[in-house]
């Protein structure tokens, strides 16, 4: 069994993103996203705290501590890049004009359920950022994320336990081990790892996992 | 290079369908899309429910569609204008429908509409009849009147340059609406006077970001509505 | 009896305006007031179409189709003058940013409900434009108007026949014979227009006119 | 001539009171208006709500504010960053109040607060533990949550230019919370790095008109967040 690396995992999520889709990548495994665009495609990268066309990283000393990501790490504008102002930036999230968010997870549950934002620890201090407004507004969510807990729990479940980002929000998920679709079914293989098999996802499942449509 | 610019007006509202709702930005005059509209005539589609704050002037532009009995419906604050004949006159036939729609209200359900917020309650138009039938509450003691935000199959609106990626600015007040059209619209299609490439605008300025348009055309000297009225033209 | 020209009760209502307000001046007697800007004072005009900073009509020759009014007619920009789209026009009217906005009246009842847009005649066309956003949310309603119709009838009222713009809305109302508030006892007298008597102001008025105050 | 310029961040804050709501620019130390809080934290005004996206990092700024107890009450989406050890501590001890709201949700009432309208329906934390105890309603099939307008007493925001009638261009995502919290704040206080006389501003290019703030000062080099944190420093 050769489970995919944090690296190869966005390089194969990229190679479903269509030329021309706005995307925005959560914090965590999503940014990596960015350094796999396949050859002859372009991305523009929205970021919630107000720039459309960002660009990566700036060279070292070139920076401006207030042209940061939503992460709050130090990024460049683009050629054709726009700045506006926080709630021009959720319009463009809730009003469904961006194509595409990827975002990390704690559980997502077969009927598309969201857990990232808090395990519901009595003594954590919550924070929710944007992810509730992105997967409530952008066209397609997938989810880039490890196949189990660090513990080998789960994290595709029948029924989230962690307190919820969204309701039946997930389209997609793209783990270390497959590719799987969030249907009306539940969940649906679309892909295994190479050298993964069928009955090794589904161990780590904790829902049935539907077989690959023909 | 991605680019959304498309070769003529003819292209932009290509995909216009009989029964669509189309927002089309301006004041009167300033910021009326004019050739697209005219191109939107040649099209043919019909029983279209169009959403502007008048209803044009004379018999070109949005006159000119609305003479045509292309449109079905109208969403506008205030459709009777100097030198606007043609709605007047099919209004009263009983030949056009109006939502009658105040203007801040109208403007608000647009980027309503646009934002992704299907309702929002405002004072304006409590107590009076075009409050009637609709849902109010009070809110620390003040009255509001419950209005649900406006989308478009189309919007077409003009500016002053946009670049490739779909990024406008404006000519003074022709601003106006089509910002927050550009939002409502499930296809914005803009006609601006000069098309740059991607990068030539200042990103501090842009004042609609490309995602929010579609398709980019350039005309580079549109007519003018008033000079066409003081003519005596008409479309077609 | 000598009643107040047009331009004079568009100076006398400018009399009253504080320097630095930002003023909103309808279509019609109301665009007068512009002319009459007190010496010292200075007034910031918004045009509910997407301009702060409002000037005067262009000089012959010099003006611009799409720099207009919310009367349609070309104006300039003045220095410090800003341009902004139709939402953000109308926060700052309904959010209460505006100190001052003068209408014209069909009718004004003594619970200051105004009525400005509609005869009700149902072969009309309707028409309303900002007006109802105006009176919602400006901080003090200014009426301009001739105290009677053309007519002879009186505009005070003590119930509006016409459609209302709003409920409960105007201040203060400036005729050509006299300056009135409209206070939580009915309409006030503030002042009469020289060589106007209180009764002349009282039988031109359709509910009881309260004397001015000490 | 009028201006809007005052001499002083002294004078800028000066009329808060005990018990004030406060909207502070900044998404992190981008748009924070540092100079301005540490005026207030001079003013010794107490028992404040404050909203801003986060709570600070290290002990200057806005953690500053919160370490020095004046904050009785915060209003944000992630009140924990790198750096931020401040809030946590506080809220921990059950010495601070936290109303956690979604970041577009926080920018939409922000907005509507400023554009008078009370209230207004987003599909954002439906079914999760943040729409606990919220009216909801189902409109067109998909379910919402009714959530109320945010308007402050002050708002303290940093632009990069202003001029003398209050208009204000900013500094890439310096811009953030900045121009909504202008709208929604009662007075506003803006300092730039420049204040220029009005009209050196291009018209076209304002993004907070200035019918929106009250105040601007200038303060030319304004402390850099970050730079404070890694040299541990703290204030007062």
């Amino acid at each position: 069994m050769s489970a995919l690396s944090r690296d190869d995992m966005a390089k194969r999520l990229a190679q479903d993103i269509p030329s021309g889709s706005y995307v925005n990548l959560g914090i965590g495994i999503p940014e990596l996203v960015a350094k796999y665009v396949p050859e002859g495609r372009e991305f523009i990268y929205h970021t919630e705290n107000g720039l459309l066309g960002m660009g990566p990283a700036p060279k070292e000393g070139e920076g401006d501590p207030e042209l940061i990501n939503a992460g709050k790490k130090q990024v460049t504008a683009l050629q054709g890049a726009a700045y506006f102002h926080h709630a021009d930036s959720f319009a463009m999230i809730r009003g469904g004009h961006l194509d595409l968010c990827v975002l990390g997870a704690l559980q997502v549950s077969k009927e598309g359920d969201l857990a990232n934002w808090s395990t519901g620890a009595p003594d954590a201090i919550p924070a929710v950022g944007g992810a509730m407004d992105l997967v409530a507004g952008v066209k397609s969510i997938y989810v880039l994320t490890q196949h189990t807990t660090k513990n080998g729990e789960p994290k595709l479940v029948e029924s989230c336990t962690y307190p919820l980002t969204g309701v039946g929000v997930v389209n997609r998920i793209y783990t270390d081990l497959a590719v799987i679709d969030v249907t009306d079914e539940g969940f649906r293989l679309v892909e295994l790892s190479p050298g993964v098999d069928f009955e090794y996802v589904q161990e780590r499942t904790d829902a049935p996992l539907l077989p690959m449509k023909d | 290079m991605l680019t959304k610019q498309i070769e003529s007006v003819q292209e932009g509202v290509a995909r216009i369908r009989d029964g669509d709702t189309v927002m089309i930005g301006g004041f009167g005059e300033a910021g009326s899309p004019i050739e697209l509209i005219h191109a939107l005539i040649d099209l043919g589609a019909t029983n279209l429910t169009v959403i502007n704050n008048n209803t044009g002037s004379g018999e070109v532009g949005l006159a000119a569609l609305i003479k045509e009995k292309r449109v079905a419906k109208m969403i506008c604050s205030y459709p009777r204008t100097a030198n606007s004949t043609v709605f007047p006159k099919l209004y009263k036939e009983g030949d056009i429908e109006l939502e009658l729609v105040p203007q801040g209200t109208l403007a608000e359900r647009i980027r309503a509409g646009g934002a992704g917020i299907p309702a929002f309650y405002t004072p304006a138009s409590f107590g009076t009849p075009l409050a009637d039938g609709k849902e109010t509450r009070t809110i620390n003691d003040k009255q509001y009147v419950l209005e649900y935000g406006l989308t478009a199959d189309f919007a077409l609106i003009k500016g002053k340059v946009a670049d490739t990626y779909g990024n406008v600015i404006y000519n003074k007040t022709a601003r106006n609406f089509a910002p927050i059209m550009a939002m409502a619209g499930n296809t914005t299609v803009v006609q601006a006077e000069r098309i740059v490439p991607a990068g030539d605008l200042d990103a501090e300025t842009i004042v609609t970001p490309g995602i929010f348009v579609q398709q980019v055309v350039e005309v580079c000297e549109p007519l003018l509505e008033s000079a066409l009225v003081a003519e005596g033209a008409s479309y077609p």
